[in-house]
């Protein structure tokens, strides 16, 4: 196989994401990449438009405190057990970022038009609700398969994210990443234009050599850049390589509900050691 | 003779009997007393019934990521489903989002998640609130994450079936489109439910009592419902079931 | 787990394809279940809707050839390096069989919507093809989403199998199929109402127990039954386990040329103990 | 001076410089000759360039399954396919399907598989026919597997760029919607070519002829090429490449 993945450090894997981009983050218990947002808080990302896949927490959360995003498209931003996004809740309250909200499957279904290159797709559910209300880029069609007289139907437009960032297990020398039952992660990489990925290890086995370890795989045509970054969902838990750190987040929920808390956290948590 | 149990044991007990006949039921984050009812309604169920927790790592059967619950619903793989609210209102409209005026909502809450899809594909959905308040139970939400009813002509397969809180449980009538209570949890009046419920709802002039958990169900819940619980929710398992 | 998958013989499995049945196929070089394909044609299956995913060959060929189907939709059904597939050509000529041209990816695209209970799902192409006009159940609409002023787009409606069929490596205990990296089998699962699989073997292992084997695994949740088939692919090859019997599929190539040659290789080759 | 080779060595060769500049190149099933040539077009290339062998087991990097290829083509990820055709006209449609009137054709073929979608989609479209004969290249085909090209209105990012046969190689001009006959593959004359293509071309008075490799191509065909394809086809490669 072609080599045309390349290896980078956190720092220059953040410098892959231009500001203004749209970035495509996972959910915070499937592969949110704390280290490199970290390293994009650092070099002053800003005006990000974030596309949550199809949630998000903390990640998100420090990206709103740290003036980062202008934009976010998200189902839902929590930090579960510890509460509320309190940097995000703050900046919706404050008007200081736009919100997109949606739900789950419309994010998912906006993807995957992206990843088969339609222009939309359609999904039951969701006419009514005020999701739908304030969406004036979703359209309600009548299905023009419909058996009964009308049936209105939602289509979602297609989300292609600029770059999709997400934090995974390990991948090989040739930039194969494997992302186990994470399929999502496969989806967002699709859809997307480009594809950074941090991972807990580089193995030298070729993730594509055996069909066991490829079924699990994102193959490197996927993937623009990577980054070893071990325990890089810190101080998130991963998989079952390491649980959650709850006395740190406990501390960022108690300070993030200030600006100046969070700036504080901040100032010890985004140094370039932490986390690493 | 009722037994002695803890809050969290009558809602595990009234919440697994609405589950009966059940085959698939999927449990989403952060909900350990219907994730604990489902292993229970699991554990009594006669026939064949997989519980799938989202919380947990393997506590589910996804194996292409977690876009495969939504497409389950749609294949007609899930039958039950747990949605909350911030708000919930008479005609089971949910609110997952925030007060007051929508974008820049006076208070945010973390956003809709799968409700504005899952309440139309699930058939029975058991809406789940601790908290029995007028702050909670509205007239009328502020912001529809999903709604309760739908228009004829809207594709719905799915939806509130009932609305189990602190203090009682309702029956949710689809063709009415109104709650009715159908019991009060002991130590709870009717007085008290009327007046700290913020919509209309139908009920008899002398409610029935949710049934607690019999010694069995309750040997059950504390043993492996606990232990099974506690792989998902280790620090709601250590204060519910210190003893198991 | 709870146990809801089967075990069943080979001709019990094929006694759960109800005549007149839509049944879903995969390719001959991804798991054909030819071992169950012989079991239908000694139960004497008939009138089959075979939905070719979204090709075929032998199977399909073998199915044609004993009068067990009526209507083929497929994108295409040959023998690959030994030729045209000669039961299915000489029945489309005879008109003894509907035949529903497709394209490959209109037939993923129908699968799709099924597996996203969706009435429709669209394609990008296929427009003034042949393929399209003959397809009085293909919808063409102007886009919704278009910034040009029209923007044909392709609805291809959903696709249910009421049964999917097919030959993979393992199973286990509990029902669940291991496929790999043949993601297609996935979606034939999901989108049909029943499946049955027949496996190499049955494993004593958990296939959901290791994220790297879940990876790969199709959940039991899909699996209706399961028959334990070994050489099930037989004649031909089946992944790295073993190659086509060449000398097999030549004998058929030729034999299948004429319906009495065909009928000579049926008697031979579907009697219970051959492929086992 | 022209180097002593196979028909097939001098396909492969003209074929790898149609791919020159790809990214990634996809390579259906039953196709040796593209596969060899697209091998050859990644060994030559400066640039990664990357081979998705359809027909084998390890010489793609699928892990979703096949409908990925489809998937990948509409991101953009497939800048060269190949098709073939039982018929190919004038226009560069082409007919997988049968002759004589469909459904009941008086001959029938396999069936369009991609064809439909691949064409508008992949760049780079390389039509592969080794037969030139009026019986294969029609002034109209049959049955419309693919069209060669489509209204303005149609969403089209791709189709038809070279056809070659046995004995040429055609390029075609989407504007005018006309094969041109680009050169002629040494030992066939315009004469035979004209006599046996049963549509209208444009060429030159003495068109040129098609270049076969040169010493270090063809060193690099009957040896890693070989080789590599060996894997998917072992009778083609046992047969061309006798010494590999």
């Amino acid at each position: 196989m072609t080599e045309t993945c390349c290896f980078l450090s956190l720092d220059e894997l953040a410098a892959q994401v231009p500001d203004g981009a749209s970035l495509a983050l996972p959910k915070d218990s499937a592969g949110a990449p704390m280290a490199a947002v970290r390293a994009l808080v650092r070099r002053g990302a800003k005006d990000l438009h974030l596309i949550n896949v199809p949630t998000s927490g903390l990640a998100t959360d420090i990206l709103i405190g740290a003036g980062a995003a202008r934009l976010v498209e998200t189902s839902g931003v929590s930090l579960g057990e510890f509460g509320g996004a309190p940097r995000f809740n703050a900046a919706v309250k404050a008007g200081a970022v736009t919100i997109r909200d949606a739900t789950c499957p419309a994010i998912y279904a906006g993807l995957q038009a992206a990843e088969k290159g339609l222009p939309f797709m359609p999904l039951r559910g969701v006419i009514g609700s005020d999701v739908l209300a304030f969406r004036d880029d979703w359209k309600v069609i009548d299905n023009p398969f419909a058996e009964a007289a009308v049936d209105p139907l939602l289509l979602l437009p297609a989300i292609r994210p600029e770059v999709a960032l997400f934090h995974a297990r390990r991948a090989d020398r040739l930039g194969n990443v494997w992302i186990g039952v994470q399929g999502e992660l496969a989806i967002m990489a699709h859809a997307a234009e480009r594809t950074l990925v941090t991972v807990e290890e580089v193995v030298e086995d070729d993730l594509m050599a055996r069909e066991e370890s490829a079924a699990g795989t994102l193959p490197a045509v996927y993937v623009s850049a990577v980054a070893e970054a071990p325990k890089g969902a810190w101080p998130l838990g991963f998989l079952d390589l390491y649980p959650a750190d709850e006395a740190q987040l406990a501390d960022y929920a108690r300070l993030a509900r200030s600006a100046e808390g969070f700036a504080a956290y901040l100032e010890r948590g985004c140094a370039p050691a932490v986390g690493r | 003779m009722p037994l002695d149990c803890r809050p969290e044991e009558l809602l595990i007990a009234a919440i697994a009997r609405l589950l009966r006949g059940c085959r698939n039921i999927a449990v989403g984050v952060s909900s350990p007393i219907p994730g604990s009812a489902a292993l229970l309604a699991r554990a009594e169920s006669e026939t064949p019934l997989r519980v799938e927790l989202l919380e947990s790592l393997d506590g589910n059967s996804f194996t292409r990521g977690s876009v495969e619950l939504f497409d389950r619903a749609a294949q007609g793989r899930i039958d039950a489903f747990f949605l909350g609210g911030g708000q919930i209102d008479g005609q089971a409209n949910i609110n997952l989002v925030g007060t007051g005026d929508y974008p820049r909502t006076a208070v945010r809450w973390p956003g809709s998640f799968g409700s504005a899809y899952l309440y139309f594909l699930v058939p029975r959905v058991i809406l789940f609130r601790e908290e029995h308040s007028r702050r909670v139970l509205v007239p009328k939400v502020d912001f529809v994450s999903a709604p309760g009813v739908s228009a004829p002509e809207v594709y719905r397969r799915g939806g509130p079936c009932a609305l189990i809180t602190g203090k009682a449980l309702f029956r949710f009538d689809r063709d009415r489109r109104r709650f009715r209570l159908e019991s009060l949890h002991p130590g709870h009046d009717l007085a008290d439910v009327l007046e700290t419920t913020g919509f209309d709802f139908d009920h008899d002039a002398a409610p029935a009592a949710t049934a607690g958990p019999d010694a069995a169900t309750l040997e059950m819940i504390r043993g492996p419902v606990a232990r099974e619980i506690a792989k998902a929710y280790p620090k709601f398992a250590a204060r519910v079931f210190p003893r198991a």
